[in-house]
C-alpha cells in the first residue's frame, strides 16, 4: 500500500476555493447592500447629531460633519426645554432606571415562575390559562387601558411605580410566558422527577435545579424587556406621575416641541441618548440572545 | 404646597407664556408650581389627564380647551367648584366676552378659570415672499387668492399648511366662521340644523376649501410652526393659523406691519370666534391643596398675570379691562373686534370632541385627496351633523 | 414470597393519558429483597409503570403499596424509593457531592449524617476522587455510578431503574452490569429495573415481566421464561436470534405441518395435550441439533443451507426444511456455505407449543 | 396509615399558588377588561364609561365611517406586506448568515440592533430620512439626477409602504434570529442527503427545509402578527395617520376616538372589532397548537 | 483483488478539524462489489471518513479514488455514491415516493425512467404498499428501507451506510442486517458501512477495518479478525464477553504469569518465538472448556466459580483460577453456582499472544 502513496496524480487534498465565487460575491454583495439598508439611518442619526444647525441646513444629511460639535449632545442631555424644565433627558434617565430595573424583575420573575409552572406541574386548566394569554398578546395596548386605570385605581396603586410595574408585567407575561414555557419543556423531564424524588419542592426545584440551568432564555427575556420598558411611551406617561415620567416622555417632548426651526441635531442627539442602553445591550449580548432565541422560541 | 400643573404648552412661545404663569404663582403665593408639560397636541395629553383624573391620582390643575371637554368630569362630581373664587374676584363682570365663563359654567356653577382668548382666523402674510413676486399683500381672502398665481410663478408655495389633521381643520373653520353668514353658522353648529349643512353657503366653503387645497399642494412640512417658519422666511406667502402664531413671528424678531401681516377674519369679516384654553381643578382630598388650588385659580384671571401671559402667547387676555399697552399691531386687531362684540363662540363650544373628530377625518381627507369634490365633502358633512348632538 | 414480607404491591393498576389506556388492571407483586426486571418492547409502558410507583404520575385507578403501606397518593419523596435514569439525570451545576446531598438537605438532615452517608455511598461506588467535580467532567459509566449514589444515600428500601445502562457502550454495560448485580447483592433491596435488553434482563433479574401493551404477559424467573414462555409474544421475544416457529394442527402428540408429521411424544404439556387444534411449535436455534447430532435426536430433517452467518464465537446459518426456514446455531469454526445440505434435528423435550387461536402455550 | 385521596384543589398547591398572577391576568386583566371593553362597546359611553346601552348603534357608525374602511384596509395591506416580507426576508437573511460566512456576528448584530429602538425612534428616522426634502429623495436629486422623486410619505397612494420600509428596518432582524435558530436545528444529515442527490441548495431550502421550520414559522407568525394588529407608535410617530387617512390603523382609531374624540363607545366597539378579528386568526391555532398534543 | 477493479480507494488521505486531527495518513483499497464494515468505536472518525469518500467533507491531504476516477474534488452527487443515514434523514414532508425520486427528477431524469426505477426499489426493498405514505406514518424499519431505497434508485456503483440499524430495536435490527445481506448478494455493489455493532460487522462484512482514533488497526475479513487479532486493542475490541487476558512474560514457547508456567507449544507465532519479552496472553470465554472438557486441554487450571450469569442459550461465569479473573462461556442448561470448584482449560491454539510494549500480535 505505501507503495501506491509514493506519487499522486491529479486532484488532491482540499478543493479549491476561489476567494472571490461567484456565490460569495452573491452572498457578500446581498449582505452588504443589507447591511448599508440597517447602517444608514444609524449613520444619518450620529452624524446629524454632531453637525451644528446651519450645516445641516446647507448640506445633506448624508455628508459627514465638517465640523464635529458635542453641543447637540449637552443640549439633549442636560438642556433642552420641556415646557418650563429645561433639564433635557437627564432627568428622565434616571427616571427610566428606576423604572426598568423593578418592572424587568418583576415580569421576568412572574414569567418565568409562569413558564415553570406551566411546563413541569401541568394542573387542571392551566392549558386555558395559557390559551387566554397568548391571547393577551394580540390586544392592542389600548383597549386596556380603561380598565387598567380602574384597577389599579382599586388597588390604589395608580400613579405609583408599583403600579407601572405590575401594568409592565401584565403586557410583558405573554410572550415571555411563552418563551419560558418552551424552555423549561425542553429541559430533559428526567431532572425534575429526579428533583422530586429527592424530596424537593416547587420552589427548590425552581431556584436550586432550573434556575441555574435557565441563563440564556433569562438573557433573552432580559434583553426583550429592557428593550421593551425602556422604549415604552404610553404606559409611563398614563400610569405615574411627571416626576416619574421615563426618558421617552422627555424624547417626545424635545422632538416634538419645536421652536420655529426642528433642532434636527439635538432631535437625533436626544433619539440616540435615548435608544443607547438598549443598543448596548444588544451589541453586548447579541449572541446570547441568538442562543437563547434557539433554546426558548423554537421548540413549539 | 406644590401645585402639580398639566398643559401641553411646549413649544417656544407658549412655554415663556406658561413660565410667567409659574413665576406669578411662585412668588405671589408661597405655593409651587410643579409643571407636568406633555408635548404633542391635547390629543396626546388628554388621555394622560384624564386617566390620571379618573384614576383617583390627579393634579392640582390642569388645562383645557373651553367648551365640552370636561364636562363629563365635572358631571362626576370630579372637578373643584370655583363659584365662591369666581364670586370673590368678580369673573362675571369682568370676564369678557362673557361666553366664555359660560362654558366654565354647569348648573350655575364655575368650573373652570379662563385663561386666554384664541382665535383661529388669521391670515399670516408674508411682506418679504410678495415683494419677491411683485404684487402688493394682500388684505383680503379673495385678494389672496387672486395673487397667488404670480407667487406660484416666483416659486413661492401660496399657501403654508402644515400635514397634520387640526391645521388643516382649523383652516377650514377659519374659512366657516370668515366666510359664512353668522346665522347659518350658529344654525349649523349651535341647532344643528341639517338643512342648514346642506345649504349653498356650506357648499361655498367647501369650494373655497378646494381651492386652499390646491394653493397649499406643495407645502410639505408637518407642524404649524414649521409652516409659519416658510411665512417666516418668505417661502411661503400665508398662512392661516391661530393668533399663537404670532408668538412664532416675535420669537423670530419680526415687526408686525412691517415684516409681516395679519388679516384677521381672514380679512374678510370682523368676526372672530371666542374660544381658548382654561384650567380645571381636579377634586383634591387635602385641604392645603385645595385652597392653593383656589389660589392658583384666582391667580390666572389677575389683571397682571393676564397681561403677561398673554403677552407671550401671543392671545387675547379674557378681561377687557386690562391695559395692553404693550401689545403690537396684530394684538390690537383682535382686541378691537372683541371690543366691538363681533365675537361668535368657538364651535369647540357648541360640538362635542366626538362631532369635532368626525369633522377632522372628514376634513384631513378632503385636504389630502384633491379627488374629493365639494358637493362630495358636504354630503359628509352633513351625514356627520345630522348625528351630532 | 411471603404476603407480609412484600416489599411492592401493585393492585389492579389503571393509568390512562386522556383516551390513550397505557396501562390496564396490572397486578405486580414484588418480595422484599426481589430484583425484578421490566422487560417489554419499546412504548409498552414500562417507564409509565416505574413512574407511576415512583409517584411521579397520578394513577387513574388501583392502589401501590411500598413496604405495607399504601402509597397511592403520597409524594414520591416520601416512598422510600430512590429512581435511576437512564439519562442520568444528574443536576448539571452541582458537584457530585451537591448531587448526592440534594435529597438529604431537602429532608432536613443532620449534617454529619449526610456527610457519612455521601462517604459510604462514595465508597460502595468507588467515586470518592470525583466528589468535587461536576457531571460535564465524568465519563458516562461514572455519571451513572453517580445517579446510582444518589438513589444510594437516601437510604431506601426500593430502587428503581430506568434503563439505566442503555446510553453507554456494550463493554461499558457489560461491566455495570455486573457491579449492579454485586451493588444488589451488598445491599439486598428491592430493586426494580427497566430495560429492553434480554442480556441484563436474563443476568439481572430474580424474576421478569414481560409487558407488552400494558399489561404483564408473563412474571417468572429467567430460566422459566427462557424455558417455559407462556405464550407466543414472550416465545419470540426472548433469545437471540428469535426462536424458530412453525405453524401446523397438534392431535394429541402429532403434530402435522408443512415439516410433514412429528410425533411430540415427551413435549410437557402445560394441562395435557389436547384433541385437535391449530397451534404452533416453536424451537430455538440454539436447540437444534445439526451434522452428525442430529442423528441422536427423536425429531430429524433434511435441509439446505441458505444463509451463513459467522460470529466468530458461533455461526448461524438459516437452512429450508421442507420449506419452512429455520435459523440454526453451531460451533464458530463450522465451515458452511449456502446450498450445503444440512442435516438437523430436535428433540420434544425442547420444543415449545402455542395455541394458534389463544397463543397461549399447551 | 393509607394515605386518603388528597382533594384535587391541593395538588400542585405550590404550583398553583404560583401561578395565581398568570390566573389573575388572564382571568381578571385580559378576559375581564375585554369583556368590560365588549360591554361597554354597546353603550353610549362618551369622556367616562357610562351604561347607556345603544345596542349596535356604535357598530353601525363605526362601519359606515370612511376613517375605519381606510384603517381596516391599511391593516390588511400593511399586514400583508411585514407577513410576507419579513418572512421572506427573514429567511433569506438567515439563510444567508448559514451559509459559513465570516463576519456572521457583525452581519447579524447590524441586522438586529434595529429591534432595540422603539417604533417612535423607528417613524422619527424614517419620517426624516424619506422626507423629499432632506432625506434619501433629495441627495439623489442633489447627485444630478433632477427628476428623482422617492416620497412616499407624501403620496396618499404609496404612503403605507413607507410605513412598511420603516416596520421592516426594525422588525426583520428578530424575525432573521428566529429563523437562523431554526435552521441550525436542522438535522445536518438532511442536508448531505439533499447533497449526495445532487439536489442545489435554493431547492434543498424550499422543498425541504422551509417545510421542516413549521414550529419556527409558528413562533414567528404570533410574534410578527401581535405586532401587526397593535401597530401604532409607528404611525403616530412617522405620519400621524397622513397624508390623509392614508396611513391610518386601527389602533390608532381606537385610541383616537376613546381620547381625542372622547367617545369610548366608538373606541371599544372598534377593539372589540379588532379583538374579534384576531380571536379568528387565534383560536384554531390554539387549538392546533395546544389542544391536541400533550407534553411527552 | 485485482487492482483494476478496484472500487475505492483512499489514498494518504487526511483529515484536520482545525487542530483536530481525526483521520491521519490513511489508506484503504476496497474491491468491486466488496462489502466492507469499518468498526470502531465511538469518536474514532468513522463516519469522518465516510462522509469523506462521499464528499461532504472537504479532504485536508490526500486522494480518493471511485470506479477508477479521482473523485477528490467532485460533488457528492458526481461520484456515483448512494448514502443511508443513521437519522434516516427522510425528507418528511414528501411521500415515500417523493423522497425516492426528488434526486431522479433534479438529475432530469425521463419520467418514465424515474418510474421504473421507482418501482423496482420498492419491489426489492418491499416497500410497494407505502409509496404514498409519508415518513411519519411509517415504522422504524420502514423508514430505514426507504433510506435504502434513495440510495437504491440513483443507480449507483458504491452505497455507503452510517449505522443505518443503531436506531431501530434489536428484533428489527437482526432481520433488517439479513435483509440488507441479501441485498448485497443482488445488486452486487461495492458497500461501505458503518458502525459499532460487531455482531452486523461480523455477518455483513467481507472485510472489516477495525478503526481507532483515525487509523486503521486492522483490515481483514471477520473470521481473521476473529482468529487472528493483529493487536491487542482488535482483540479486546471484538468478541463478547471479551476475550480474557493475563499478563506474563513469554520466554521462547514458556509463558510465566501469576496462572503459573505454561507452554504455549502449538501456538502459530506471527513471526517465531521471540526469546524473551513482557507478554499478554488472551483466550475467548468460547474457547475456554470447562469441567470434564477441560481435562482433554493440553493447558488446565483449576478455579472457582464467582459470578454466574444465566443467558439463556447460554451461561456466563466468571471464575477466580490463582488470582486472574477468567469469562467462561458455558451451555445454557449449566447449574453452577458461586463458590462451585470448576477445572477449566484451553488449547494453545486458540490463544492469542501480544507483545506488552508494542501491543502487536506476537
Ligand atoms: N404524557 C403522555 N401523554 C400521552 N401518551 C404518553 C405519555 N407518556 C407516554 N405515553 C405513551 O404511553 C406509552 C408507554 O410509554 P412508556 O414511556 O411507558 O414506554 P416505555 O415502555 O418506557 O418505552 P421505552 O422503552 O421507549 O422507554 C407509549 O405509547 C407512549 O406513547
Ligand atoms: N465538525 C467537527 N469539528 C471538530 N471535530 C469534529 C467535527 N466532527 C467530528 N469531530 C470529531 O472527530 C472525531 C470523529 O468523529 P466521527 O463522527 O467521525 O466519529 P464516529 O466514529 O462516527 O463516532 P460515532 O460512532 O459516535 O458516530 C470525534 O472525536 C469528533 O469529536
Ligand atoms: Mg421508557
Ligand atoms: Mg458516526
Amino acid at each position: 500500500m505505501d507503495a501506491v502513496s509514493a506519487h499522486l496524480d491529479g486532484p488532491q487534498g482540499p478543493k479549491p476555493r476561489k476567494r472571490f465565487s461567484r456565490n460569495n460575491i452573491i452572498i457578500y454583495g446581498i449582505l452588504g447592500m443589507v447591511a448599508l439598508y440597517y447602517l444608514l439611518p444609524l449613520y444619518v442619526m450620529v452624524v446629524t447629531s454632531l453637525k451644528g444647525m446651519p450645516e445641516i441646513r446647507m448640506g445633506n444629511i448624508f455628508a459627514p460633519p465638517v465640523e464635529i460639535t458635542f453641543e447637540p449632545w449637552v443640549k439633549a442631555w442636560s438642556e433642552a426645554c420641556t415646557g418650563l424644565n429645561c433639564d433635557g433627558l437627564s432627568r428622565g434617565f434616571w427616571n427610566s432606571v428606576q423604572i426598568t430595573i423593578p418592572s424587568v424583575i418583576v415580569s421576568i420573575a412572574i414569567a418565568s415562575v409562569n413558564g415553570y409552572a406551566l411546563a413541569n406541574w401541568r394542573f387542571k386548566g392551566a392549558d386555558v390559562f395559557f390559551a387566554i394569554l397568548i391571547f393577551g398578546a394580540f390586544i392592542p395596548y389600548q383597549v386596556m387601558l380603561y380598565p387598567l386605570v380602574i384597577m389599579l385605581r382599586e388597588l390604589g396603586l395608580y400613579g405609583s411605580l408599583w403600579g407601572l410595574v405590575i401594568v409592565h408585567s401584565i403586557f410583558g407575561m405573554p410572550i415571555l410566558t411563552l418563551l419560558f414555557r418552551n424552555y423549561f419543556t425542553s429541559l430533559p423531564e428526567e431532572l425534575f422527577k429526579a428533583a422530586r424524588v429527592d424530596g424537593a419542592g416547587f420552589w427548590q426545584i425552581y431556584f436550586q435545579i432550573m434556575l441555574p440551568m435557565s441563563l440564556p432564555i433569562f438573557v433573552v427575556a432580559m434583553i426583550l424587556q429592557v428593550t421593551g420598558i425602556w422604549n415604552d411611551f404610553l404606559f409611563g406617561v398614563i400610569y405615574t406621575k411627571p416626576d416619574l415620567y421615563p426618558m421617552t416622555v422627555q424624547l417626545n417632548n424635545i422632538v416634538n416641541s419645536v421652536q420655529g426651526v426642528k433642532e434636527y441635531n439635538v432631535n437625533m442627539a436626544a433619539t440616540l441618548l435615548t435608544g443607547l442602553v438598549p443598543l448596548v445591550i444588544y451589541f453586548v449580548s447579541g449572541k446570547l440572545f441568538v442562543r437563547g432565541i434557539a433554546a426558548g422560541a423554537v421548540k413549539g | 404646597a406644590d401645585l402639580e400643573v398639566t398643559h401641553w404648552w411646549t413649544s417656544g412661545g407658549e412655554a415663556a407664556a406658561v413660565g410667567e404663569l409659574a413665576k406669578a404663582l411662585n412668588e405671589r403665593t408661597e405655593h409651587k408650581w410643579v409643571d407636568g408639560a406633555i408635548a404633542g397636541s391635547g390629543n396626546t395629553a388628554r388621555p394622560i389627564m384624564i386617566s390620571r383624573i379618573t384614576g383617583g391620582d390627579p393634579m392640582a390643575a390642569t388645562q383645557f380647551n373651553h367648551g365640552r371637554q370636561a364636562e363629563e368630569l365635572v358631571e362626576a362630581g370630579m372637578m373643584r367648584d370655583l363659584t365662591d373664587i369666581a364670586e370673590a374676584n368678580k369673573w362675571r363682570e369682568v370676564i369678557n366676552p362673557p361666553a366664555l365663563l359660560d362654558a366654565c359654567t354647569v348648573d350655575g356653577k364655575v368650573y373652570c378659570a379662563p385663561l386666554n382668548i384664541h382665535s383661529s382666523q388669521w391670515l399670516w402674510l408674508s411682506d418679504a415672499a410678495y415683494k419677491k413676486a411683485g404684487v402688493p399683500v394682500p388684505t383680503t381672502w379673495t385678494e389672496f387668492v387672486a395673487s397667488a398665481p404670480a407667487l406660484k410663478e416666483a416659486g413661492i408655495t401660496p399657501l403654508a399648511m402644515g400635514k397634520q389633521g387640526w391645521q388643516q381643520n382649523l383652516a377650514f373653520n377659519a374659512m366657516v366662521i370668515s366666510l359664512m353668514p353668522t346665522d347659518v353658522y350658529l344654525s349649523v353648529f349651535q341647532d344643528k340644523d341639517a338643512d342648514a349643512a346642506a345649504s349653498a353657503e356650506v357648499l361655498e366653503i367647501f369650494k373655497t376649501a378646494a381651492i386652499a387645497r390646491d394653493l397649499s399642494a406643495d407645502s410639505n412640512v408637518q407642524d404649524w410652526n414649521q409652516a409659519t417658519n416658510l411665512v417666516i422666511t418668505g417661502q411661503a406667502g400665508g398662512q392661516i393659523m391661530g393668533d399663537w402664531a404670532q408668538g412664532e413671528f416675535a420669537v423670530a424678531g419680526q415687526v408686525a406691519g412691517q415684516d409681516y401681516h395679519c388679516l384677521p377674519g381672514l380679512g374678510e369679516r370682523d368676526v372672530l370666534l371666542a374660544g381658548g384654553d382654561a384650567f380645571y381643578f381636579p377634586v383634591l382630598d387635602d385641604a392645603d391643596k385645595s385652597a392653593a388650588q383656589g389660589e392658583l385659580a384666582a391667580l390666572l384671571v389677575d389683571p397682571d398675570v393676564q397681561v403677561a401671559f398673554n403677552l407671550k402667547k401671543g392671545s387675547l387676555p379674557v378681561r377687557g379691562d386690562v391695559n395692553l399697552d404693550a401689545a403690537n399691531d396684530c394684538m390690537k386687531k383682535g382686541l378691537e373686534i372683541l371690543g366691538r362684540g363681533n365675537a361668535v363662540p368657538d364651535w369647540n363650544i357648541l360640538i362635542t370632541s366626538d362631532t369635532r373628530a368626525q369633522l377632522e377625518d372628514l376634513f384631513v381627507e378632503f385636504f389630502a385627496d384633491s379627488s374629493i369634490t365639494a358637493e362630495a365633502a358636504q354630503e359628509r358633512f352633513v351625514g356627520i351633523m345630522e348625528d351630532a348632538e | 414470597m411471603n404476603a407480609q414480607m412484600n416489599s411492592v404491591e401493585i393492585k389492579n393498576l389503571d393509568l390512562h393519558f386522556g383516551a390513550v389506556k397505557v396501562l390496564q388492571d396490572l397486578n405486580l407483586t414484588i418480595g422484599q429483597g426481589e430484583f425484578l426486571v421490566l422487560l417489554g418492547s419499546s412504548g409498552c409502558g414500562k417507564s409509565t409503570l416505574l413512574n407511576c410507583i415512583a409517584g411521579l404520575l397520578d394513577v387513574t385507578a388501583g392502589q401501590i403499596h411500598i413496604g405495607g403501606k399504601n402509597v397511592t397518593w403520597a409524594e414520591p419523596s416520601d416512598r422510600g424509593i430512590g429512581m435511576v435514569f437512564q439519562s442520568y439525570a444528574l443536576y448539571p451545576q452541582m458537584t457530585v457531592e451537591g448531587n448526592l446531598s440534594f435529597g438529604l438537605k431537602n429532608a432536613k438532615v443532620p449534617k454529619d449524617e449526610i456527610a457519612k452517608r455521601v462517604a459510604r455511598a462514595a465508597e460502595v461506588l468507588q467515586i470518592e476522587p470525583l466528589l468535587k467535580r461536576k457531571p460535564a467532567a465524568l465519563s458516562g459509566g461514572q455519571r451513572q455510578r453517580v445517579a446510582i449514589g444518589r438513589a444510594l444515600v437516601r437510604d431506601v428500601d426500593v430502587f428503581l431503574f430506568d434503563e439505566p445502562l442503555s446510553n453507554l457502550d456494550a463493554k461499558l454495560r457489560a461491566d455495570l452490569r455486573v457491579e449492579i448485580k454485586q451493588l444488589h447483592q451488598t445491599l439486598g433491596n428491592t430493586m426494580i429495573y427497566v430495560t429492553h435488553d434480554q442480556i441484563e434482563a436474563m443476568t439481572l433479574a430474580d424474576r421478569i415481566a414481560i409487558m407488552k401493551g400494558g399489561r404483564v404477559m408473563q412474571l417468572d424467573s429467567p430460566s422459566e421464561i427462557y424455558n417455559r414462555p407462556r405464550n407466543l409474544y414472550v416465545a419470540e421475544f426472548i433469545g437471540s436470534p428469535t426462536m424458530n416457529m412453525v405453524d401446523g394442527a397438534l392431535a394429541a402428540t402429532q403434530f402435522s405441518s408443512p415439516l410433514g408429521e412429528i410425533s411430540v411424544e415427551g413435549y410437557a404439556f402445560d394441562g395435557g395435550a389436547p384433541d385437535a387444534t391449530p397451534a404452533v411449535l416453536g424451537i430455538r436455534p440454539e436447540h437444534i441439533a445439526s451434522g452428525a447430532a442430529a442423528a441422536q435426536m427423536p425429531i430429524r430433517l433434511d435441509s439446505t443451507v441458505e444463509l451463513v452467518e459467522p460470529l466468530g464465537s458461533d455461526t448461524l446459518a438459516r437452512v429450508n426444511a421442507n420449506g419452512a426456514p429455520f435459523w440454526v446455531r453451531l460451533d464458530g469454526q463450522a465451515t458452511l456455505r449456502p446450498g450445503d445440505a444440512l442435516p438437523i434435528g430436535f428433540d420434544p423435550a425442547r420444543i415449545h407449543l402455542f395455541d394458534k387461536a389463544s397463543e397461549e402455550r399447551l | 396509615m393509607a394515605a386518603s385521596r388528597p382533594k384535587s384543589l391541593f395538588r400542585n398547591l405550590n404550583a398553583k399558588i404560583a401561578a395565581i398572577p398568570m390566573i389573575i391576568t388572564a382571568l381578571v386583566v385580559f378576559t375581564g377588561g375585554t369583556l368590560w371593553t365588549v360591554a361597554y362597546s354597546f353603550t353610549k359611553s362618551k369622556m367616562l364609561p357610562k351604561w347607556k346601552f345603544v345596542g349596535f348603534d356604535q357598530y353601525e357608525r363605526l362601519w359606515d365611517t370612511r376613517r375605519w374602511m381606510v384603517s381596516i384596509e391599511n391593516l390588511f395591506i400593511y399586514g400583508l406586506c411585514m407577513l410576507v416580507l419579513s418572512f421572506v426576508l427573514g429567511f433569506i437573511l438567515a439563510a444567508l448568515m448559514d451559509q459559513k460566512i465570516r463576519f456572521e456576528n457583525t452581519f447579524r448584530t447590524i441586522i438586529l440592533y434595529p429591534f432595540a429602538l422603539s417604533f417612535i425612534v423607528t417613524g422619527l428616522v424614517w419620517q426624516w430620512l424619506l422626507n423629499p426634502d432632506l432625506g434619501v429623495s433629495n441627495v439623489v436629486r442633489a447627485l444630478g439626477w433632477d427628476s428623482f422623486a422617492f416620497d412616499p410619505l407624501y403620496n396618499a397612494q404609496i404612503a403605507i409602504f413607507g410605513v412598511v420600509i420603516a416596520g421592516l428596518w426594525q422588525g426583520t432582524g428578530l424575525i432573521m434570529v428566529l429563523m437562523l435558530a431554526g435552521l441550525r436545528g436542522i438535522d445536518q444529515d438532511i442536508w448531505k442527503a439533499s447533497r449526495v442527490d445532487g439536489i442545489p441548495a435554493w431547492k434543498t431550502y424550499l422543498f425541504i427545509v422551509i417545510p421542516m421550520m413549521r414550529p419556527v414559522f409558528i413562533t414567528t407568525l404570533v410574534l410578527i402578527a401581535s405586532g401587526i394588529v397593535k401597530v401604532y407608535d409607528l404611525i403616530v410617530a412617522m405620519t400621524g395617520g397622513g397624508p390623509g387617512v392614508s396611513t391610518e390603523m386601527p389602533a390608532k382609531y381606537v385610541y383616537d376616538y376613546m381620547f381625542g374624540g372622547q367617545n369610548l363607545g366608538q373606541g371599544f366597539a372598534a377593539s372589540t372589532m379588532m379583538l374579534l378579528a384576531v380571536l379568528i386568526v387565534v383560536i384554531p391555532w390554539a387549538m392546533l397548537e395546544f389542544g391536541g398534543k400533550k407534553r411527552g
